[in-house]
């Protein structure tokens, strides 16, 4: 059984000009121990996938239509006390800035302790432990000395270290890390890939990693999501979804990365930017962009299909050539 | 934090420099205490020689030094309306003020924070619309109408509180307090009340501004992130974020509530300072006014001080001692 | 029984100190710790008090047989020293009070109980002058340091500033400026107190209606004064009750004769012209700033003194009817038939709806023709421009204390500037039979003659409309229905009078 | 390298982050200096494109804002054309800095918000006055408009209502208004999308090849430098600690910073590596470690890097900051990313 | 050459400049959206109308002390027993027209209130954006002096401010100065706050990357502050401005009942607040209550509208 099962999610922002959804029709699952990769454009829709199924849509944003299972069990429309028993112990969430997750005025030791003891039974004595022992586990030197201190007097890789342990100090069975390396320089962005990494294999837990960087999949994730302009348009094995992209948008977009190596005359472009959520076309989103597109591109969403590993949302995956 | 505190006890000593300047001032431009000082036909030689004797002769920056020097001992001269030492006249008053001010800055704060949060917290619910509505009625009209208002209600007509004065007081040493006893108490009601209206009003929606900002920040939104109640998450985490901005701003505005004071003080004749500095004004007795600038400065400055020092004490940020973390 | 009363005022007292202020609230509220030799009674007579008679021995000296068996509040025995270093003290030049006791060169002790009192010149109005000099204990003054009056220049403050130790029926328990005074009945009082009081409790409250809702609430028993505006809500409520009568202050406008305006559009000084100052009073309907201002309560005059006042006469109280059209014709024949501008100058908060009163007036003189400019200023400001003469037209009010005699109009108001005389005669006003008759009557000994001298000046003063009638302001005071208090004209509380019927 | 148009030499900033005197008076502390730009030396010809890479808070922006004058250098000289422009502010002297533009990172906040498109394009020419009739000025807006891929209706909207990969069109619209021949573009990609990244590379392309234009390009990411460079230049803490050709960079790194960039980078060929990620963070710029910067991170260190700071010496086609290479002790690793 | 990317902004017509900007878009469908806004702005409106044309609105001129008779003093409203058609709210001890004075003292307040509003902002404009912008020795001059300034509330300035002037001025000006102590007064103390908001967005706008492009480019100082700084930290001004200009008029009242506000002949609301503040016991409730109801209603609408304007231009509540 799947870990986690979104299907056909949908997330809606009503607003004066009408509402918008800025996930549509979002169907991923993750299996247990699984790393699943989540890119895209800024604004695809990543974190709003990740903020649903942990139940933290910033209102008036809601889900508006689709379910999500936790180990089978439907969780998006559980009450708030429920949800938040839910998470930090089931589902453990890590965000992009170490430099604001933290509270400045708490040390690192009462939000560790503290987070500790929201989810287990455990003495403050026997949650203080548990945390110095966490902070050793996420490579902080001396930790029974900086447990004590607050989060202004470490840096910025150690910040997100702490990060990651207050996300995972109650042992949930899943993470969502969004975009948990963008603010840090690539020799750390580096070094919390791997821990984040291994921790999961640890504790068997399985990570939803958000990221607009395809090199970081590509070196952590087992499964990658290709998401555009609010939907999911290309789901499957790292391997096979960075060789052999299926869809035009991925394929535009792996040949546009610069690499090490000859460099070409030309960086292979996507001509345009991704549509914003009100001004999204009709039918499918990368069709003014799209190089092959066809009439029934302009007037058809496609779905997401495929058999086996991969999945594709779109009219002409078959006939795309490679 | 030492070197923190010196830094800002000199600064302080500059503007008491120049508050002081600013009180000197006003005896140049107010009038000459010759005036006030000698009988109606005083000859010309006379005044010269009272003159003489007050120093008036001397080149201004002299005078100002001695003014700088008589002030920084307390000693601001007789007050040209009653020939008392000003500084004993002040000293009478202080106590007085003090406790109104106290206790109408606690008022606002004991009320005004939970308010904040509460309207923070639901900030849909109708019940916060309507405090929030009523909040700025109470502050639309002028405090002196509201202070008449209150005497109108609760003294003339229901009659259950004084309308005037500080009840009785007893003395504790120098200090007459009007804790200490169930007149001064009630007579302690009403004034403060008035006072703290508009304090209350501002903290309200100061808390109220800072937590919904604070709110929105990413450690909250982590922190519900990882399970925590609601409890910990709006008292733990949200509060005192909110409330170290909102104890600059309360300390900024406890100099404004010794002046609104004076209104306070002349409507429900209040002996404080307030309701003697415009006597003094009336009177034109500008010793009593120059003096009661630089006290009132001097309590804004030392205020000051104390929030920034607090201010260090609650935001570990601005701390600087142990490590400076590595960038 | 214990029967206390609470008095408020809209003032404290500057000080305890009764040589150290003119001030008529302080002098009144002293009155209840100290005594003069002299002193007025209710109905404001004159009686001995410390003396118990007095005999002009020649026509500058005045012997006063004291009382025996009075002692101070501090059990000091009062005896001739008291009296000659009060008397000193307050004649001393550095005491404002000298202006109060003009002309005193000497005071010689006779024996223990007996003083001269030696005057530069006849003094018919001494014993008046005397009702205001206190009496302090010489023995008390000199322990403490106190023997020259308080000099504010010296800057120290004067011991008998918050302490006092006089004969008088009170003794001060308690004193916390601006908020409480308290006073306790005197038992060893060498008077028969007239007066049922153990203990007075008397409280500043400066704003009016505050001072209304405390005695509307139960919690003062006396105010004074009491907002005109509010008699009838306070004669409705239960218990309490208005006390009104006229009172011995005249109002009156100044009208500066300089020779030009302060602040005018002509020029000249068409003031000084006598008709248009006749057009003035015509112009002004004080029948209903009366009814309408002052509610009634107000009595118009054309005297610049109230009848209680000596050398009042009928004839001077007679006023120019209110005749807009006349007002104009004079204007007219004086030679200004589309006015001019002068300035009007009231204070705000120091007489009975001074300002509304100005304000009237204005409206009025507008409407016939003058265009005045009113100025309405707190009473520090204003008299400090009547002083340096910075004004056209102002208001003033005179209730001739505490002498109670129309001399002191005569000296301060109308005689020609000239030393201790004329300090409030308007600029330019100068009438020298006027003159003459107050260099006369201010030593004239004979009463009959003194009186006749005295109304032939002021009858002079009014036909000159030097000075331009308004009213007698009312007393207006309040107090709880079981308070029983004379108020004599004086507007001066006299709570040795005073019973509380409980 | 006689034909450089831009020329650098021991270029030096320092910043001065001490506290107010009383404190350090009280606290006995010294002043505390950062040393942003430590002897930065470098030259590029005509036409041609230096990167600058190097972690953040290695000074590579301050290097952008002393060659553009936005901040006086504390030492050393910055040539533009044989005109020594160091101490000088930005604007001054006018004729040369017209020739110098720049292109910054943020494509929100390098345009003002409550100005249009085409007064933000023509301020430089209206500034340096060459184009001094606003007729005229509007047609060469209309014209800069269209060369980077805009409309010339866009003129006439606000930056707020165009994407990331549009305004840093009009960034670049408006650098290339007053003619210029050197460019110094801090980042310019960074903040966009890579589809996005790649337009706009492109579009830098041909400018150069159309424009003859010479590049300072500063990034972090060695992957773009790569595509745009002639040469690169590597930056730790303040000093150039690896500069030569891109080619060469790529293929032969020499320093051992240089190295450790090269690896971390997670690269879309090479999968799931599980090696150990080299630790440490960059230290503390205020107190940089004795001796050579990069020592504590350096696998290679000996008791001479911990002490003694190492001179930028010619090494083949490079120039390298290293004991170790100098001393050979440095075996030319075999890369093990490539292609 | 690059293909123009399709627009993927909305076609909205462009809108120029601040206060076209907060007309269109986001602030005027908020506004469209907040009942507490409308009524506000209606109230303000009503209440500016009144003002402005309060000569043609009146029934009499409160000021012209000519016009005036005594006769009709202390007139119940038209309504109520012993009224009087001609005075629709009654009149005072003097026969003023309540609902003349109201027009003309809310204009007066107004005029207080907008005139030292303006100074404040002006002041504190220039020298927040000076000391933003240039830093060093300049800003920390005018921050201690700002400090200073603080240390005195606004109502002893103001009492300082009068008794300065009246010590400098002949006392024939002393009445034609007071509305302009009162502006000063108010004026004066209250700049320090927009000198400190339009400092701290000056530091924060001067470091952007705009303002780098406008010095490469060699735009002056002067320049830079006035056309790329100020209209971008104008926002948080306009939203002090709002709830300033209710405690200016607030401010004005309190200083009357202190003795230093308007004189009694031309009464502003608040003087006319203070005059029938001491009829309260007397019965005459139409003197106070109404000029109490239009500064109420004034204050209370001012303060709302800036309570929404803020909400409105803060984009982290959008
Ligand atoms: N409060 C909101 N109201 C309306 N729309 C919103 C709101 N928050 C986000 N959106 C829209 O939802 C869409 C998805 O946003 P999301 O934050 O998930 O993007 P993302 O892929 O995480 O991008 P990034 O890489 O920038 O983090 C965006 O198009 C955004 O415009
Ligand atoms: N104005 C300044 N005042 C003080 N220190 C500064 C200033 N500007 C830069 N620094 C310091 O100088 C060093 C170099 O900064 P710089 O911005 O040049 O780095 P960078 O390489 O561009 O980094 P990034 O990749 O983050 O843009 C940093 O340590 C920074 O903290
Ligand atoms: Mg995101
Ligand atoms: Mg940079």
């Amino acid at each position: 059984m799947a870990l986690l099962t979104v299907e056909n999610l949908t997330v809606t922002f009503p607003s004066r000009h009408g509402s918008t959804n800025a996930i549509e029709n979002v169907t991923i699952h993750v299996e247990p121990g699984e790393i699943l990769g989540m890119v895209g454009e800024s604004g695809a829709g990543k974190s709003m996938t990740g903020a649903a199924i942990i139940g933290l849509l910033e209102p008036p944003g809601h889900i508006s239509s689709g379910e999500i299972r936790l180990e089978g069990e439907r969780i998006d429309n559980l009450p708030p006390a429920a949800m938040r028993r839910i998470r930090g112990r089931r589902i453990g969430a890590i965000f992009q800035d170490p430099l604001t997750s933290l509270n400045p005025v708490l040390t690192v030791g009462d939000q560790l302790i503290e987070t500790i003891r929201a989810h287990l039974p455990l003495t403050k004595e026997a949650a203080r432990e548990r945390a110095i022992d966490w902070l050793r586990r996420v490579g902080i030197p001396a930790p029974e000395k900086r447990i004590d201190t607050y989060p202004h007097q470490y840096s910025g890789g150690m910040r997100q270290r702490v990060v990651i342990a207050l996300a995972l100090c109650a042992e949930p069975r899943l993470i969502i890390a969004d975009e948990p390396t963008t603010a840090l320089d690539v020799s750390v962005q580096a070094q919390i890939i791997a821990l984040l990494r291994r921790l999961a294999r640890e504790t068997g837990a399985a990570v939803v990693l958000v990221t607009h960087d395809m090199g970081v999949i590509a070196e952590t994730a087992d499964r990658v999501a290709v998401m555009y302009a609010g939907r999911i348009v290309e789901v499957g094995p790292v391997a096979e979804v960075l060789t052999h992209p299926r869809h035009p948008y991925t394929a535009g977009l792996m040949a546009s990365i610069p690499r090490i190596g000859p460099r070409p005359e030309i960086l292979p472009q996507i001509e345009g930017a991704m549509p914003r959520p009100a001004s999204r076309p009709a039918g499918c989103a990368f069709a003014p962009r799209c190089p092959y597109r066809i009439d029934r591109c302009i007037a058809e969403r496609p779905a997401l299909r495929g058999t086996g590993a991969a999945q594709v949302s779109c009219h002409l995956a078959e006939e795309i050539p490679v | 934090m030492f070197g923190f505190l010196v830094r800002r006890i000199v600064q302080s000593v500059f503007v008491m420099l120049a508050v002081a300047l600013i009180a000197f001032m006003m005896f140049r431009f107010m009038g000459d205490p010759v005036n006030s000082m000698v009988s109606e036909n005083a000859s010309v030689a006379e005044r010269e020689e009272v003159r003489a004797r007050l120093g008036l002769d001397q080149p201004l920056y002299v005078q100002y030094a001695r003014f700088v020097t008589r002030a920084a001992q307390g000693d601001f001269g007789l007050s040209w309306r009653n020939a008392r030492p000003v500084s004993t006249l002040l000293a009478e008053r202080f106590p007085a003020t003090a406790e109104l001010v106290l206790v109408a800055a606690g008022l606002s704060l004991v009320l005004g924070i939970p308010l904040g949060i509460l309207t923070a917290l639901r900030p849909r619910a109708l019940s916060t619309q309507t405090l929030q509505f009523i909040s700025l009625v109470g502050i639309s009209l002028p405090t002196f109408v509201t202070g008449i208002l209150l005497i109108l209600t609760f003294s003339v007509w229901l009659g259950w509180l004084p309308s005037f004065g500080r009840g009785t007081v007893v003395d504790v040493g120098w200090w007459s307090t009007g804790f200490l006893t169930t007149t001064g108490l009630k007579a302690l009601i009403l004034p403060s009340v008035m006072l703290c209206l508009f304090q209350l009003t501002l903290i309200m929606r100061l808390v109220r501004a800072e937590m919904m900002e604070v709110l929105r920040t990413d450690y909250i939104k982590f922190a519900r992130a990882r399970g925590l109640s609601d409890r910990a998450i709006h008292f733990h985490h949200a509060l005192r974020n909110t409330l170290i901005p909102v104890i600059t701003i309360f300390g900024l505005q406890l100099g404004g509530l010794i002046a609104f004071a004076i209104i306070t003080e002349t409507v429900f004749q209040w002996p404080g300072m307030g309701a003697l500095f415009i006597q003094a004004v009336s009177f034109g007795d500008v010793p009593v006014m120059a003096a009661y600038l630089v006290l009132v400065s001097l309590i804004f400055v030392t205020i000051n001080t104390i929030v920034d020092l607090l201010y260090v004490v609650l935001d570990p940020r601005l701390r600087v001692d142990g490590a400076r973390g590595a960038h | 029984a214990a029967e206390t009363l609470k008095w408020a005022t809209a003032r404290d007292v500057y000080g305890l100190d009764p040589h150290a202020v003119t001030d008529s609230f302080t002098n009144i509220f002293t009155h209840h710790l100290y005594e003069p030799l002299v002193r007025y009674d209710a109905e404001l007579r004159i009686e001995p008090a410390l003396a118990t008679r007095w005999e002009v021995i020649e026509p500058n000296r005045v012997r006063f047989f004291l009382r025996d068996g009075v002692t101070f509040h501090g059990g000091e025995a009062f005896d001739a020293d008291d009296v000659i270093v009060s008397l000193t003290r307050a004649a001393d030049p550095k005491s404002p009070l000298r202006g109060n006791l003009p002309g005193l060169t000497a005071v010689e002790k006779v024996d223990d109980l007996t003083v001269d009192v030696v005057m530069e010149g006849p003094t018919p109005l001494l014993n008046n002058y005397l009702t205001n000099i206190f009496i302090l204990d010489s023995g008390w003054l000199e322990a403490n340091g106190a023997t020259a009056p308080i000099d504010a220049s010296r800057g120290e403050e004067g011991y008998t500033t918050n302490n006092a130790n006089g004969t008088g029926p009170f003794r001060l328990e308690s004193r916390r400026p601006d908020a409480l005074n308290v006073l306790v009945a005197n038992e060893g009082w060498w008077d028969t107190p007239a007066h049922n009081l153990t203990r007075i409790e008397h409280s500043p409250i400066a704003s009016a209606a505050t001072r209304v809702a405390a005695l509307l609430s139960g919690e003062i028993d006396l105010i004074e004064p009491a907002p005109l505006q509010d008699a009838a809500r306070i004669e409705a409520a239960d218990g309490v009750r208005m006390l009104e009568n006229p009172g011995l202050r005249s109002i009156m406008m100044g009208i500066n004769m300089g020779d030009s305006l302060v602040d005018g559009n002509v020029e000249g000084n068409p003031l000084k012209d006598l008709r248009v100052r006749q057009a003035m009073m015509h112009a002004i309907n004080m029948d209903l700033i009366r009814d309408r201002i002052m509610r009634g309560k107000s009595r118009v005059t054309g005297s610049l003194i109230a009848p209680e006042v000596q050398g009042y006469t009928e004839a001077m109280d007679a006023r120019l009817p209110y005749d807009p059209d006349r007002a104009k014709a004079l204007l007219a024949e004086a030679g200004y038939p589309e006015g001019f501008a002068f300035n009007l100058n009231c204070p705000n908060d120091r007489y009975v709806n001074d300002e509304a009163i100005c304000q009237a007036m204005a409206a009025m003189l507008t409407q016939s023709g003058f265009q005045p400019r009113l100025v309405t200023e707190p009473r520090q400001i204003h008299f400090q421009k009547v002083d340096e003469r910075a004004v056209d037209v102002f208001m003033l009010g005179w209730a001739t204390l505490p002498m109670l005699d129309g001399f002191s109009v005569l000296s301060a108001m109308l005689a020609s500037p000239d030393g201790s005389y004329g300090t409030f005669t308007p600029a330019g006003y100068s009438n020298p039979r006027l003159d003459e008759l107050t260099q006369a009557i201010a030593i004239e000994m004979d009463e009959e003659k003194r009186l006749a001298m005295l109304s032939e000046a002021l009858m002079l003063a009014h036909e000159d409309i030097a000075w331009l009638p308004v009213h007698q302001q009312p007393l207006s005071w309040a107090a709880r229905d079981t308070v029983e208090v004379p108020q004599a004209a004086d507007d001066l509380v006299r709570l040795w009078y005073a019973r509380v019927n409980n | 390298m006689t034909d450089a148009l831009v020329q650098v030499t021991g270029l030096k900033k320092t910043f001065d982050l001490s506290r107010p005197l009383i404190n350090r008076i009280l606290d006995r502390s010294g002043r505390q200096v950062v040393h942003a730009v430590d002897g930065v030396d470098f030259a590029i010809p005509r036409g041609q494109t230096l990167s600058l890479v190097g972690e953040s808070g290695c000074g590579k922006s301050t290097v952008a804002k002393l060659l553009m004058g936005l901040t006086a250098p504390s030492g050393g000289s910055i040539r533009f054309d044989g005109v020594e422009l160091a101490g000088r502010p930005a604007g001054s002297p006018p004729e040369t800095r017209r020739r110098m533009q720049m292109i910054f990172q943020d494509p929100y906040a390098s345009l003002n918000p409550r100005w249009r498109v085409a007064r933000i394009i023509g301020e430089p020419m209206k500034s340096y006055g060459t184009h001094p009739d606003p007729a005229d000025r509007r047609r060469e807006v209309d014209r800069l408009l269209e060369f980077v891929g805009l409309s010339a209706a866009d003129g006439e909207k606000f930056p707020h209502e165009f994407s990331g990969g549009q305004r840093q069109r009009i960034s670049i619209a408006r650098a290339i208004s007053t003619k210029p021949e050197f460019l110094v573009c801090d980042e310019p990609t960074s903040a966009l999308d890579v589809s996005v990244q790649a337009q706009i590379l492109n579009l830098m392309r041909e400018l150069q090849r159309e424009l003859g234009l010479t590049y300072l390009f500063i990034s972090h990411d060695l992957a773009v430098v790569n595509y745009i460079s002639d040469m690169i230049g590597v930056m730790y803490l303040g000093r150039l600690v690896e500069l030569a050709p891109a080619e060469e960079i790529f293929a032969r790194p020499q320093h051992p910073y240089t190295r450790l960039l090269l690896d971390t980078i997670p690269d879309i060929g090479m999968k799931n590596r599980d090696i150990d990620r080299p630790a440490g963070e960059v230290p503390n710029p205020i107190t940089p470690p004795l001796g050579c910067h990069f020592h504590p991170r350096c696998p290679h260190a000996d008791a001479r890097c911990r002490s003694e700071a190492p001179q930028f010496l010619p090494q083949g086609a490079a120039q390298v900051r290293c004991h170790a290479v100098a001393e050979g002790r440095l075996s030319p690793e075999p890369l093990r990313k490539a292609g | 050459m690059a293909t123009p990317t399709p627009a993927s902004a909305p076609p909205r017509p462009a809108p120029a400049g601040l206060i076209a900007r907060a007309l269109s878009g986001d602030v005027a469908w908020s506004f469209r959206h907040s009942w507490s806004a409308r009524i506000s702005a209606l109230v303000l409106l009503i209440l500016f109308a009144a003002a402005i044309l309060a000569p043609w609105l009146a029934n009499q001129n409160p000021y012209d002390i000519g016009e005036l008779s005594l006769f009709d003093s202390e007139l119940p409203p038209a309504w109520a027993e012993g009224g009087d058609a001609r005075y629709w709210l009654g009149t005072d001890t003097l026969a003023r027209d309540v609902y003349s004075s109201i027009l003309y003292g809310l204009r007066l307040s107004l005029i207080v209130g907008f005139a030292s509003v303006a100074l404040a902002a002006v002041v504190g404009i220039s020298l927040g954006l000076l000391g933003g912008f240039v830093g060093g020795i300049v800003d920390a001059a005018i921050m201690r002096f700002a400090d200073v300034l603080l240390s005195f509330p606004t109502i002893l300035v103001a009492l300082l401010v009068n008794g300065i002037m009246r010590g400098a001025l002949p006392p024939a000006q002393h009445q034609q100065a007071a509305i302009w102590v009162l502006i000063l007064a108010i004026g004066l103390t209250n700049w320090v706050q927009y000198a400190r908001t339009v400092r701290s967005s000056t530091m924060v706008e001067r470091n952007k990357e705009y303002v780098q492009a406008a010095r490469i480019n060699g735009v002056s100082r002067a320049g830079i502050m006035v056309s790329h700084i100020l209209p971008n930290v104008l926002g948080p001004v306009l939203v002090i401005a709002t709830i300033n200009l209710g405690m200016a008029v607030l401010t004005e009242a309190t200083l009357s009942f202190l003795g230093v506000g308007m004189p009694a002949t031309q009464p502003s609301l608040g003087t006319l607040i203070r005059i029938g503040n001491e009829y309260l016991f007397s019965g005459i409730w139409w003197v106070v209550i109404f000029p109490s109801v239009v500064l109420v209603a004034l204050v209370l609408a001012v303060n709302l509208l800036g309570d929404w304007l803020r909400d409105a231009l803060n984009p982290k509540l959008r």
